[in-house]
């Protein structure tokens, strides 16, 4: 067993309505950011997942997204290995 | 009339909701907990509205994977009513049990205010004590209530009448004004295929009083009240 | 409320907790603590002569972690150094006050066999710092005030002060703040009643956050914080204690260093209202079930405050194991334990043996419970670690011990300036003062505050009768015909010109407010939000301004149950206005029958003024706005003419007379004409022709004291005269309710305006949100 | 000009309680995920900027977030350039 750290991308889907990311792109265009030309704004997550091998801890994350961490309706994941922590 | 109102952790309206059950003649009310895996032997569910999990990564997503949560699945399967408002329609999204997704309201802020609410269909045992068209005042109280779905889910909703209220005006026409959360289609509730489960975003078991400033809530009481005991709700406006 | 049925798992039975240790035994200095020096003392707040106190109380030199305990209960935050004297003059006593200051909360009777308990409380410096998780996490502090007195919350209140909304950063901690308060107070189900709002430039740098909340209980459910009987376990409940917000010296720095960068190291308390719901329902069934014999929220400095006070009260001692503190992060010192601020902690004194069924109760709501120490006879506030004492320090010193000064207070030079500028001019355009009205209603601190209170949930719990946007939010108490109103008031301009009088005005706003709302007012809490004290222009107005709410509490009979004092609220040596925020509740008998709104409710109703008008411009807000200034003299407050005035509104409202009722205040009678105009659905005209042959300025604008609007039925405007008048109180029908959507239309022999409705409807709602829609320059996401 | 791709992360900072990210762990172990050591769960932004070169425009990022995107009392942020869209 090997702690992973995996980092987990929830991104609202293209073509959904995204309020946050426009608010965003509008406060920056009003501090004076020229040349912003969209912004999307979703959610990372740090998980510290104790499993037997890498293949292993990404595919448990993928299915922890799946389950629960994305939602299949409005949201796209990604999960990397983004590094190993120690042996658990 | 046994109704289990389901509390989750950060639940905030079960109360409320028990209370507005009492309120009418016939009712039962009964909490169950969240880790309840069996509802035992009841006739409706509500599923309440506030912050079950702290509405952390989304509302209702953790609330879903709930124990309980099997059990109301399993009781809608077999046709028993359930009612979902506000956090109620946001797990009843998430689970499935009804199309679509709750998002932020475009505003980015919480909303709190009374609306108007366009009774769309009468066909359903939460709305058939209302006259189609009418026009409630009931508040709202949310800051993700943002009802989206895809084209083909938003046409069967439409083509199979299972919108069961809009945001409307006071005279009840559709603007953008008077749709809070600029919600798809105006949409403030809907049902399942089935038409046995009912969510929506507005808060009906608050406006089952006059002190309280509306009792617009109370005929989807009183239709679901009519529905279980087998009679026909009395119209009321 | 809920009763859900669950298995709980049972927890394993705790080892005992704590060594204990004779009196006479001394802590060793921990490894790798500080030595004590003059300059480490003074780090910590502690002047020489407080120094020396410690000393012999001690009768030695203290260990580092004791040093660090002094300095949070001597802070001015706990020890109250410089406003406990004051306070002592404050009247606290009448027959229906249950428990007065000292507690977690102040508790009245409010009849039928129930209880309120109520308290406000600042979270100003970490608003300035954080806004969103101060305010958040002030009103978590509030709320658990209140549950632990056995109360279950059933609304909050905000009052709050920025500078002006032209700078981004001034919107940035407004918006910041406003959502803080709505997430957590509407995550946690409190519905939200009231408040207010105001900006000026003088709380530039140093917003002030007060957060009030309101509990019910029936009166035997009531419990204090009194860590009483001998072996009885403490345990700690709720969250994990991490490094937040430690009082903090940069001396520690080194010491505190483990395993990560200090500097990155965060001071802010991250607010979790989810653990906070958890934590309020599992503290009222503990309570309710009797395996305890204490409660109390680990709030500034944190477990020491906690479990001294607690020792202090019950007149007992305490042992605390730091090892079995559930803690957040690795490596924590006793002295980070001890004063940590993390969030949604409480310290709970159990019956001995009952250890398990606490804990069962804990983890139904998914919460731990850890013994970690127990109530002790030797008088002494013991800190181990692992088994080796690392603090004894005598509890009732240490809690009650604190020197308070009194100290020189002398009015300070530029407010007499101020206070003498003559404002003769500001009178002097008469005839048509439209388009002035039109300007005034695009200050922020007259127009609607609907941007505020639609982000909190008001009608949560299903009792709200009368909901933000009027005099006074109204409550009802289930299976009763009684309700409470409750507000908060104060005008930090007035307190600024005259503190007394202002501090007197606030009190009798409050007033007026509830009796507007139909409640007889009952009892107060107050926030004292002042600069340094130790500076006479300041402790003058501290003394002043407790003066004078003294006076008003007296004579209205609603005595002050409890409160908060923040001093120190400065910015680059410049202070706030001296802010005494009034929280004030009153009691209505028949909430179905009296409960009252400001907005009209019929057209031809006529309208009512009862009170008298005076030329007085000073401190106002079409001051402000158009000279830019605080001047003149504040509003005077006649209190025995301000009684008889309330009085008689009760009365009105009691006998089913008034319609609507309203209280004059910022804006003057304009404002608050239009206010009841708009406070309807559908706006209404207004036909109203005053006989004063005052400047029309002042009397549109100027905001003299003392004054109701009421609306009657046309029938019964003889009767209401005769009523208003046989209470001593001047009252004349000034016009009637007009069509809705007419014009609102005010004149006086010297001047007049008339504009229409639907334009002033239409500013009054729309001056809040058009200033927030400008960048923040700082809120994303 | 070319138009490029900055991943913003923004995270809780270390030591700062992460409530979401709590209930997030707790939620996965009742969902029988035995390993889940730690969540954390912060914010990834997708800003498409225009700049003059690839250094110009994680420049800016790291401005943004530094005025903007990140909480500097509660947050730490990464600005990394994900990709290079199109010449604008
Ligand atoms: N921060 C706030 N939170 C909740 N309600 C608020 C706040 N600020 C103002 N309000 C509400 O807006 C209304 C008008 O406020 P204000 O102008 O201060 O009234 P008044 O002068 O009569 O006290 C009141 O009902 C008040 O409770
Ligand atoms: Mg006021």
């Amino acid at each position: 067993m090997k702690r992973y750290h995996l980092e987990v991308r929830v991104k609202p889907r293209p073509g959904l309505l995204d309020p946050q990311g426009k608010a965003v792109a509008h406060a920056l265009s009003d501090l004076g950011y020229a040349g912003v030309a969209d912004v999307r704004v979703g959610k990372i997550l740090d998980v510290e997942l104790d499993a037997p091998s890498e293949t292993e801890a990404r595919e448990r994350g993928e299915e922890m997204c799946r389950k629960l961490l994305a939602n299949p309706v409005t949201e796209d994941f990604e999960v990397t290995v983004a590094g190993i922590l120690e042996d658990a | 009339m046994k109704v289990a109102v389901i509390t989750f952790p950060g639940s905030n309206c079960d109360y409320d909701g028990y209370q507005a059950f009492k309120l009418l003649d016939g009712f039962e009310p009964e909490f169950r907990w969240h880790r309840d895996a069996a509802l035992g032997d009841v006739d409706a569910v509500f599923l309440p509205g506030g912050f079950s999990y702290g509405d952390y990564l989304r509302p209702g997503a953790i609330a879903h994977l709930s124990p309980v949560m099997e059990a109301v699945r399993d009781f809608a399967a077999g046709g028993g009513p359930v009612l979902g408002v506000c956090n109620g329609f946001q797990v009843l999204c998430e689970s499935g049990l009804l199309p679509g997704a709750l998002l932020r309201n475009p505003s980015l802020r919480f909303r709190s205010h009374d609306v108007h609410l366009r009774v769309e269909t009468t066909r359903s045992p939460f709305t058939s004590a209302y006259e189609k068209g009418a026009v409630l005042r009931i508040p709202i109280a949310h800051g993700d209530g943002h009802y989206t779905a895809s084209k083909e889910e938003l046409a069967e909703l439409e083509g199979e009448d299972r919108i069961a209220f809009r945001y409307c005006t006071t005279e009840g026409g559709l603007a953008p004004e008077s749709n809070p959360n600029h919600s798809e289609h105006h949409i403030a509730g809907i049902l399942n295929p089935a038409r046995n489960i009912l969510g929506m975003m507005p808060h009906p078991e608050r406006a089952v009083e006059d002190i309280l400033g509306s009792t617009d809530g109370l005929g989807l009481f009183e239709s679901l009240r009519a529905h279980l005991s087998g009679t026909l709700a009395t119209q009321t406006p | 409320m809920t009763d859900p049925t669950t298995a709980p798992t049972t927890g394993s039975t705790p080892a005992p907790a704590t060594a204990s240790a004779p009196v006479t035994a001394t802590p060793a200095p921990r490894p790798g603590d500080p030595e004590i020096t003059a300059e480490l003392v003074a780090d910590h707040g502690l002047s020489p002569s407080e120094y020396e106190l410690v000393l012999g109380i001690l009768g030695r030199t203290p260990t580092f972690t004791e040093l660090g305990i002094f300095s949070a209960m001597w802070s001015e935050h706990c020890g109250y150094k410089n406003s406990k004297r004051l306070l002592r003059l404050l009247p606290t006593e009448a027959p229906w006050v249950i428990q007065g200051p000292g507690e977690n909360a102040g508790v009245i009777d409010v009849g039928d066999g129930l209880a309120v308990a109520f308290k406000i409380e600042s979270h100003n410096h970490p608003s300035a710092v954080e806004p969103y998780q101060g305010a958040a996490t002030g009103v978590g502090g509030i709320l658990r005030d209140i549950f632990t007195m056995g109360a279950r919350p059933v609304a909050v209140l905000d009052s709050l002060r920025f500078g002006d909304l032209d700078s981004p950063r001034n919107r940035y901690l407004f918006a910041g703040v406003v959502r803080g308060v709505g997430d957590y107070g509407n995550c946690v189900g409190i519905p939200n009643i009231g408040g207010e709002v105001f900006f000026d430039r003088a709380y530039e740098g140093n917003p002030i956050v007060n957060a009030m909340a309101i509990g019910l209980m029936k009166r035997e459910e009531l419990i204090t914080a009194e860590a009483t009987g001998v072996g009885n376990p403490m345990m700690a409940v709720g969250a994990r204690t991490g490094r937040d917000g430690i009082h903090g010296a940069t001396f520690a720095s080194e010491e505190l260093s483990g395993d990560d960068d200090v500097s990155s190291r965060p001071r802010v308390q991250v607010g979790d209202p989810f653990t906070e719901k958890l934590l309020l329902e599992a503290s009222l069934e503990l309570i309710g079930s009797g395996h305890i014999v204490a409660i109390q929220d680990m709030g500034a400095a944190g477990l020491t405050s906690a479990a001294s006070e607690m020792a202090g009260r019950g007149g007992s001692g305490v042992s605390l194991e730091m090892s079995r503190i559930p803690v957040r992060e690795s490596g924590m010192t006793p002295y980070e334990i001890l004063l940590s601020e993390s969030q949604e902690r409480m310290l709970v004194v159990a019956k001995r043996g009952r250890e398990d069924e606490v804990r069962k109760i804990l983890e139904k709501w998914e919460l731990e419970a850890e013994p970690v120490g127990e109530v002790t006879d030797n008088g002494h506030f013991q800190i181990f670690e692992n088994g080796v004492l690392v603090a004894s320090i005598p509890a009732l010193p240490l809690t009650d011990g604190c020197p308070t000064y009194e100290r020189e207070g002398i009015e300070g030079d530029d407010v007499k300036v101020a206070r003498a500028r003559d404002l003769g001019h500001l009178l002097e355009p008469e005839g048509d003062l439209s388009e002035a009205f039109m300007s005034l209603l695009k200050s922020p601190n007259l127009a609607s505050k609907r941007w505020i209170y639609e982000q909190y949930d008001t009608t949560v719990r299903t009792s709200t009768v009368v909901r933000p946007g009027g005099d006074a939010g109204v409550i009802r108490f289930r299976g009763s015909r009684r309700g409470l109103a409750a507000t908060t008031d104060c005008n930090g301009r007035y307190c600024w010109l005259n503190p007394r009088e202002g501090a007197k005005a606030a009190v009798a706003e409050a007033a007026r407010n509830l009796v507007c709302s139909g409640a007889l007012p009952t009892a107060v809490t107050n926030n004292l939000n002042f600069g340094n004290p130790l500076k006479p222009h300041i402790y003058h107005q501290l003394r002043e301004a407790v003066l004078g709410m003294a006076e008003a509490c007296a004579l209205f009979e609603t005595p002050v149950t409890g409160g908060n004092v923040s001093l120190f609220n400065e910015t680059d040596g410049v202070a706030i206005y001296p802010t005494p925020v009034i929280g004030m509740v009153g009691v209505l008998d028949d909430v179905e029958a009296h409960a009252m709104t400001h907005g009209f409710k019929a057209e031809g109703d006529a309208i009512l003024l009862l009170g008298e008008n005076r030329e007085e411009m000073g401190g106002s807000e079409y001051l402000y706005r158009k000279e830019g200034v605080v001047a003149g003299e504040a509003p005077i407050v006649d209190l025995l003419a301000e009684r008889r005035l309330q009085h008689a509104v009760l009365g009105l409202i009691q006998k089913g007379v008034a319609r609507s009722a309203h209280d004059c205040s910022e804006g003057g009678l304009a404002t608050a004409l239009a206010e009841c105009a708009v406070g309807s659905e559908k706006p209404f005209g207004v036909q109203v022709r005053l006989e004063d042959n005052l400047a029309p300025v002042a009397l549109f604008f100027g905001e003299t004291q003392g004054r109701v609007l009421l609306s009657v039925a046309p029938e019964d405007v003889d009767r209401a005269l005769d009523m208003a008048r046989d209470h001593g109180v001047p009252a004349v029908s000034i016009g009637a309710v007009g069509a809705p959507g007419s014009s609102f239309s005010i004149r006086s022999p010297r001047g007049h305006l008339e504009l229409d409705i639907g334009r002033v409807a239409e500013q009054y709602h729309a001056t809040l949100p058009a200033l927030m829609t400008r960048s923040n320059g700082g809120e994303p996401a």
